[in-house]
């Protein structure tokens, strides 16, 4: 598993390539929170588009950036999620802590739109 | 491959086996001609089951094994065990609740069994205390398109 | 992969089970960042001990086993050993002589062993008349393009 | 593994793909000695352009079915093996019943050519 990050504005982009589970979570979830604090970022979108398998861990991955990022009041975004990993995120439930897109351009839009006042969390794709 | 097949395996409880069961298991269901997409459940299911041998099942000392069993019969359908040693589970019922875990909950989701449920026909969990936890995974291939 | 690992294997003795061993070996070794020619080699070299264990060793009852284990130490060594409790061989010296073969003539080319020993680093042969077959194969994998 | 055929008058070419092994190996041969007696052909080529992996299984097929054209009065000639393959069949000492060629096209031309006087067995590329 590899990882790549972007920063736009307070966005941290984090882009995942290769096999997620729990072997390759714990080093994944530490660069990303290291990445995090250093570029004192707000929001995470976390890029499923170049991953190509994925267990029960990408939700803890998920779920744990999301305590993250709720302490800044920031938001969460995955982006590119194919139809096996949708399955794994629609049985926890976790569009109701993080929403759901395409493409990475439609996630930041979102972000960069989005007031305090949106209901992001309640929301579903 | 028409005839039944069956291969038994051990491994040591390290974290690059969990890829490692779970390609295995892919290169055993391979020939059998199974869609992209009950290949990928079963690995799937097979990663949870692993993970959660090699997460839960031996604690600190985490040098115990675990042992899987894949059985293919002639009809398609595909057993996999995943049985550990370990220190078994106490409420079993409550274990396969979804979110449910016992582990860092910040960063486990509770959602393994669940996966393996929603992914696999049948999942059987033996398990008690002390004794250790064997997962059986049941999937019978759609041999529609096949031979 | 870092850390020493070790998987163990029972198998049919179905020919099969000749193409799921060499991909398990691949399976196994992967993660360690073989080159290609590496990955084929090793591939060859257990699919060669493999069929030798399936064709020979259980004679017409067919019904044996064969037993795989499979270990990578931290340098990059894997030691493969390909097991079966059949015949065994009267004669092993004799037995490792390119072309020689007691299978049909007309099919079999008597070139098993000498292609494990072209492929892998070392190959030993433990064997006696009525209590089995075990052949280990070794071969370290050149780590300079590695991690 | 999958074979299909075509004839070049009295040559028969067997175009293999997949992975030959033992297991494999015992339907090929018989679906090729079939084939060949059906056609009622006398050369045989062999082409491995498409075969993925081979083990020593392979040389027993080129023996097998050296010793089958050979009561014809045939010749045997194998194409596009990559490097293990070959590796392989020198190992086996092949060439010294069957020739070696690029392509099926080059194999077909050197039978055409190819008088009784020639030395075919004997020489490798
Ligand atoms: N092999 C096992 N040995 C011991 N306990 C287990 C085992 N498998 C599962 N459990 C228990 O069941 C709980 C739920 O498992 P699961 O649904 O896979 O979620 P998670 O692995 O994320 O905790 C675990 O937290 C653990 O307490
Ligand atoms: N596992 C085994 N059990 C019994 N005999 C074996 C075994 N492996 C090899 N042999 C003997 O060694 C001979 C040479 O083996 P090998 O070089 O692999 O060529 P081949 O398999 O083509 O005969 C075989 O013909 C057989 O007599």
């Amino acid at each position: 598993m590899e990882i790549t990050f972007e920063m736009i504005d307070d966005i941290l982009i984090s882009v995942l390539s290769g096999e997620l589970d729990h072997h390759s979570s714990g080093e994944i979830r530490d660069t990303i929170d290291h990445t995090y604090d250093t570029f004192q970022a707000k929001h995470i979108i976390l890029s499923f588009e170049e991953v190509t398998f994925m267990d029960s861990s990408g939700v803890g991955l998920i779920m744990g950036r999301y305590n993250k990022v709720r302490e800044r009041k920031g938001k969460i975004a995955v982006v590119g999620c194919n139809e096996y990993i949708t399955r794994i995120l629609d049985l926890a439930g976790i569009y109701t802590i993080a929403r759901c897109f395409v493409s990475t351009k439609e996630a930041v839009a979102a972000f960069e739109e989005g007031g305090e006042g949106e209901i992001w969390n309640a929301e579903t794709e | 491959m028409e005839r039944r097949n069956r291969i038994k395996l051990e491994m040591l409880c390290v974290s690059e086996n969990e890829a490692i069961a779970r390609n295995i298991a892919a290169v055993f269901v391979a020939p059998l001609d199974p869609t992209v997409e009950e290949l990928t459940e079963i690995k799937t299911a097979v990663s949870e089951a692993v993970s959660n041998a090699i997460l839960h099942a031996y604690g600190a000392e985490k040098d115990g094994s675990i042992y899987l069993e894949m059985e293919a019969d002639t009809s398609g359908k595909i057993t996999i065990i995943v049985e550990d040693r370990g220190i078994g589970i106490e409420d079993v019922k409550k274990a396969m609740e979804p979110l449910f875990t016992t582990g860092d909950s910040r960063e486990r989701s509770g959602m393994g069994f669940t996966v393996m449920e929603s992914f696999m026909d049948k999942v059987q969990v033996d398990s008690s205390p002390g004794k250790g936890t064997k997962v059986t995974l049941i999937k019978s291939l759609d041999r529609i398109h096949g031979f």
